[in-house]
């Protein structure tokens, strides 16, 4: 009825199409945990983020049948990416930024509220935490 | 009775489908931000614990965690096999991949399981239960309650994904999907990639780096 | 001009210097709005009068907003909104770093009263002394659960979370008295949790800080109380109630629990579990007895809620912590341990 | 006086099950509307017992913990049971398929799921009120809400479930507004309420979701001591006020984006004019809609976030109020050359734009960062967001009862009546929100049962006005229920209104149309054609 309603059905993957594109996801994920077996080191996240990224993509195109459908469902899964994406990161670059006694775990501990019971146990550090190191 | 023209609900067959997968992929990006909270969470907790939680990460059983991953990617593409079968107009075939994608599932949460077991048995238990010995330091609770939510909140959607997949093999099994009526077995099946993504980030954030 | 708007929009006085910065943007921005709300609605009027519909069927033009006024009416606004914005960031920062040389203090909140705590001593309840013309630094902590220390004097509040400090500073030009209040709800008492910063001439505060280092009787500052002094007032308290009818202060168990030792000891409850008896519990069992009932006893202690003020609440308190079997000559740390803090 | 004469929705079936089986979205959105409104009437008797409460320092009628529950429950019942699907879920429903030329909504039993999700969520929550009740405020702060001994897991429950009937109902418009337009209907013709519908279907779907799970979280913490937030374990209460944040901010948006949707009709049908700037109207409603998300933590200025992120909140939230000013700007325009009549729903509208503008610019105020330390948590905060909730959507919740009466019922409602509930409800309001303006300057904290004695004659003032406003409701409630019954049968379009769901009867029949419609031009072109009289 209207222009939303097109689809692309030529764009549909064949047999091989879906073999081939499994094949490469089993693949990457031979690949993550091969890294993974690498020291550990500040780029194992990202790098095993961007393999995650990289597989969801494969999924969400060939498998979600993304790649045959309207731009406009794909802007629905960009737009919620987008969004987790800058929650976590302006959660986490905030928390950062704070004056240095106010992130966790703080300057001191905590006794456990009144109205809790029970203690933490084996979480709870026996002697004060002290500062920070700066 | 008024005209056909005024009371049909949809206008075309392709807008009954295109409603079909809209509406989908807004419920997947509900659930994509359901879990953007424990993702979040994650992610300040590890920035501000970087060595409590890359100690606690040390305790994870890579072994059956990347088992678990080779098993959901695998029956990911047995579903896009099942979808590709029911539209070439093949539903006995797509029923058989698709109850086996669904057996791949509950091998996947019986694996959980026994990891389930591991953890309560070191004591590696969120919140109040935590009592694991080896990572003691304030904010590895945190590490395993995320753990237990996130994985937790996964195995349920694996459980209603092997529902799903389990009524939709049947039913295609018995022949009521086809070429021309395959909209219910895509969209459980891309509820089922869904499922799949979300472990394909869960994976490396708790096992690997 | 200033005390005109100040009293024009129901300011309270301006107690610190940047209270006098923040109420002039204040200013700017409230009369902004009434003057371009005073146009709104006279346009609004001046269209109704003018254009009001005289027959059924008036016939109207079809009139859109050319790009310009578009323009116009997107720009105006916004760089009013940011050059408000920038003006009121630069105060922000300001506000937010302390100066070095301020002075330090601690402040604990806990339900329901504020703990002010100077470096070398000495601490007080409820009563924020400071001097005037000096910068001072407030270290907020809270015991239980987030509270926000608030002096609308000083047109400044700052959350205090438990477990971690959090900073606010302010600089009291001239000697004074202004309330502090709790502006972050934090439950049953959460209105009563009142206080007061005295602001003294630096002389003043000086011999005050002195006098109070020496545990020297503080007759010259009416209203400092300090634990002694609400510990009295506490025994008076307990004895007017008939809380002593139940409890005993001599170790015996009565009716209820004895008050000797109570404080910071680990009751077992009625039912299972434990509890340590600290300000939160004492508090809550006077004012909902029901809740945790110590094991052996009966419940059978009236509530005292609405018959105590959170004052008094918090005076039994302090008269049950003075009542320590064996008097420590220092007194027990269940404050966090301060440590310095960087900036 | 005799039932309106053709067939139309309300008496295609008239047993009970048919109301409460039906696919109908007209009857869902009749059911919805219904619902909310009895919300409305029990959020508005705690609003007026707080009132109540404030008259005198000390105790005047309840204790604290009372009034802590009070304002609790006030809040929850006014945000979710009342304000969030007021205006979508209700008129939404009965009007977006209308407006757009369809049959139904997408999913009609999505839609029904929908009302049974939000009457089990109230029951739910009802139930937790009579356990006594949260006092832990409808923000649910951790770690208070996570410690405190009343009944807080109904009610964070009740709410958890009222969100997913939020999530279906806003799945369920967006799917419809993009695949159920009637051929013609481009999406630039495209009614403004429906485009207000639309943006705020897109915010339920995105933010709810995020509540669920911080509210899941929090319900956790007291029933296993999950301890995500928990200080002792190492957790960050300002992680809580940073989820329920980036819900709850967006979520103001839902339920002020509708009511603007409603504006934008009113005005253009009262004024019998084309919207001034339809495009501005439609970019900025999609602009609230998308920068709403990432301004929340303007609530946190005070509570010991960085000042980098307070920084950044700030501007963006400059941002977020230019949209408003340009919709405010386009609305004073259309007004411009108009025929404007005199009708009630006029009057709420000017109210509604006048509000708007003082709760917005208040809100511009504290996005400026310093004067938020003054003003965050005290009266003023409540002023400013009772002039949007109350100023802006009650008062275009009201408009839309009064300009879709007719199109709902059939029955026209006593003019004269209506407008002088109008101008009380427009008194009243003012006298009862401009001194708590006040009272927040003087430094009145907010959530206080008990308050020095300096504040005490602005309190007096406020409840004098509410006791205004509640009047108003009262005349508005007798009235509407007086003309359901023997109000003047309307005709199929009483104002002579171009909008686009006026283009059926009134009431609609069951299929909505009985031919299919046009769409030769947008929405409220009263000058290309001879204006029809008004019935």
């Amino acid at each position: 009825m209207t222009e939303d309603a097109v689809e692309r059905p030529g764009r549909q993957l064949g047999v091989a199409g879906v073999l081939a594109v499994g094949g490469v996801l089993l693949a990457l994920t031979a690949l993550t945990y091969l890294l993974h077996r690498l020291p550990h080191g500040a780029w194992s996240l990202p790098v095993a983020l961007l393999i995650a990224g990289a597989k969801g993509l494969l999924i969400a195109l060939f498998y979600m049948h993304l790649r045959e459908q309207r731009a406009s469902n794909g802007l629905v899964l960009l737009t919620s990416v987008v969004f987790v994406a800058v929650l976590l990161t302006v959660c986490v670059l905030e928390t950062r930024t704070r004056f240095r006694p106010t992130i966790p775990p703080g300057p001191f501990p905590v006794e456990p509220l009144p109205g809790r019971l029970e203690d933490p146990g084996g979480a709870h550090p026996s002697g004060p935490a002290g500062p920070r190191e700066p | 009775m008024p005209p056909e023209a005024v009371t049909e609900h949809w206008g075309s067959e392709g807008a009954r489908r295109q409603a079909a997968y809209l509406g989908m992929w807004v419920f997947i990006a509900t659930e994509v931000l359901l879990f953007a909270g424990l993702f979040t969470a994650y992610g300040v907790y590890r920035s501000v614990y970087p060595e409590v939680f890359r100690a606690a990460q040390l305790t994870m059983d890579v072994g059956l965690g990347t088992l678990n991953t080779f098993l959901l990617v695998t029956s990911s593409v047995l579903v896009a096999l099942a979808v590709h079968a029911v539209r070439g107009d093949k539903p006995g075939l797509g029923g058989a991949l698709l109850l086996s994608a669904a057996l791949l599932g509950v091998v996947f949460l019986a694996v959980k399981g026994v990891e389930y077991a591991h953890h309560v048995k070191e004591g590696g238990l969120p919140g109040d239960a935590y009592r694991f010995q080896a990572v003691p330091r304030v904010g590895a609770s945190l590490f395993f309650t995320l753990y237990f939510l996130l994985t937790g909140i996964h195995a349920l959607h694996v459980t209603v994904g092997v529902g799903v997949l389990t009524v939709l093999g049947v039913r295609s099994a018995s022949g009521t999907f086809g070429a021309g009526y395959a909209t219910p077995v895509e969209l459980g099946g891309m509820y089922w990639h869904l499922v799949d993504v979300v472990w394909l980030f869960v994976y490396p954030i708790l096992y690997l780096a | 001009m200033n005390e005109l708007l100040r009293r024009l929009f129901f300011l309270p006085e301006q107690g610190s210097t940047f209270a006098v910065q923040v109420d002039h943007l204040h200013y700017f921005l409230l009369l902004t709005t009434l003057a371009v709300g005073t146009c709104i609605g006279a346009v609004g009027i001046v269209f109704l009068v003018r254009y009001h519909r005289r027959t059924a069927s008036d016939p109207t033009p079809r009139v859109l907003a050319p790009a310009w006024l578009e323009a116009l009416f997107i720009g105006v606004p916004l760089s009013l909104f940011l050059l408000w914005f920038v003006l009121g960031f630069r105060q922000f920062v300001w506000v937010m770093s302390p100066p070095r040389d301020a002075l330090d203090v601690y402040v604990t909140g806990k339900q329901w009263m504020w703990k002010f705590t100077y470096p070398g001593g000495p601490s007080a309840i409820d009563t924020l002394v400071v001097p005037a013309g000096r910068p001072v630094r407030l270290l907020l902590t809270s015991r239980d659960v987030i509270h926000s220390f608030y002096v609308p004097d000083f047109r400044m509040k700052r959350d205090a979370l438990p477990g971690r400090y959090t900073d606010l500073w302010f600089e009291a030009p001239k000697p004074g008295r202004h309330l502090v209040l709790c502006a972050e709800y934090c439950g049953l008492d959460h209105s009563q949790m009142r206080g007061e910063v005295v602001v003294l001439p630096p002389a003043d505060f000086e011999s005050w800080q002195d006098a109070q280092r020496r545990s020297l009787p503080v007759a010259a500052l009416p209203g400092a109380r300090t634990p002694e002094t609400m510990a009295v007032r506490g025994e008076h308290i307990a004895a007017a109630q008939g809380c002593l009818q139940c409890h005993t202060v001599t170790g015996a168990p009565h009716i209820g629990p004895t008050w000797l030792g109570l404080y910071g000891r680990q009751e077992p409850l009625e039912g299972g579990g434990a509890v340590l008896a600290d300000e939160a519990y004492l508090t809550e069992s006077m004012m909902d007895p029901l809740a945790k009932v110590v094991a052996g006893y009966a419940p059978v202690m009236p509530g005292y809620h609405g018959r105590l003020s959170a004052e008094d609440s918090g005076a039994l308190v302090e008269f049950i912590k003075s009542l320590r079997p064996t008097r420590p000559g220092i007194p027990a740390a269940e404050e966090p341990v301060y440590v310095p803090t960087g900036r | 006086m005799s039932p309106p004469a053709a067939e139309s929705y309300l008496t295609d079936g008239r047993t009970v099950w048919s109301w409460l089986t039906t696919h109908d979205h007209k009857r869902i959105g009749l059911m919805f509307l219904a619902l909310t409104l009895f919300f409305f009437l029990v959020g508005g008797v705690f609003a007026l017992a707080l009132r109540i409460e404030l008259l005198t320092p000390g105790r005047t009628v309840m204790g604290h913990l009372a009034y802590n529950r009070m304002f609790t429950l006030h809040g929850v019942t006014m945000v979710w049971l009342f304000m969030i699907p007021a205006i979508p879920s209700a008129f939404g429903n009965f009007l977006v398929p209308l407006m757009i030329g369809a049959r139904d909504v997408a999913f009609p039993r999505l839609n029904l799921a929908s009302v049974y999700l939000y009457v089990l969520g109230a029951s739910v929550t009802l139930w937790g009120m009579f356990e006594g009740g949260a006092d832990t405020g409808w923000t649910f702060y951790t770690p208070y809400s996570t410690t405190t001994g009343t009944a807080v897991l109904p009610v964070l429950l009740g709410v958890f479930i009222i969100g997913f009937s939020t999530i279906l109902t806003g799945l369920n418009f967006i799917a419809t507004v993009h695949t159920l337009r009637a051929p013609g209907l481009t999406w630039m013709k495209l009614p403004l309420f429906v485009w207000a519908i639309y943006g705020t279907s897109i915010i339920q779907v995105l933010a709810t979701p995020v509540l669920g799970m911080v509210l899941l979280l929090v319900a956790l913490e007291r029933v296993v001591g999950a301890g995500i937030f928990d200080p002792a374990r190492g957790g960050d209460p300002l992680l809580f006020q940073h989820l329920f944040w980036f819900y709850s901010h967006p979520a103001v948006y839902i339920m002020v984006l509708p009511s603007m949707g409603v504006i934008s009709e009113a005005v253009c049908a009262f004024s019998r004019k084309n919207a001034f700037s339809y495009r501005m109207i439609v970019y900025s409603t999609l602009g609230i809609a998308f920068v709403g998300f990432f301004t929340w933590g303007h609530h946190m200025f005070a509570s010991g976030q960085s000042t980098f992120g307070s920084g950044a909140f700030g501007a963006m939230s400059m941002l977020v109020a230019i949209f408003t000013a340009i919709k405010i700007f386009s609305w004073l325009g259309t007004l411009y050359r108009g025929s404007i009549a005199m009708e009630a729903p006029l009057f709420y509208t000017l109210g509604f734009m006048f509000f708007l503008f003082f709760g917005g610019m208040i809100g511009v105020a504290y996005a400026t960062t310093s004067l938020n330390l003054h003003w965050h948590d005290t009266y003023s905060v409540v002023a400013h967001f009772h002039f949007i909730m109350v100023g802006a959507t009650v008062m275009a919740f009201l408009a839309a009862l009064h300009y879709w009466f007719p199109k709902m019922s059939g029955r026209c409602f006593p003019a004269k009546l209506a407008n002088g509930a109008a101008v009380l409800i427009i008194f009243g309001f003012i006298a009862t929100f401009v001194p708590q303006f006040l009272l927040g300057n003087l430094g009145m904290p907010r959530r206080y049962a008990d308050y020095p004695p300096h504040f005490q004659s602005l309190h007096v003032a406020s409840t004098a006005g509410a006791s205004l406003l509640a009047f108003g409701f009262l005349g508005i409630a007798g009235y509407l229920a007086w003309s359901l019954r023997y109000g003047a049968v309307a005709g199929d379009n009483p104002w002579g209104s171009e909008g686009f769901e006026w283009k059926s009867a009134s009431p609609p029949p069951t299929h909505n149309f009985s031919t299919p419609p046009a769409y030769p031009t947008g929405p409220h072109e009263y000058a290309r054609e001879e204006v029809p009289h008004a019935a």
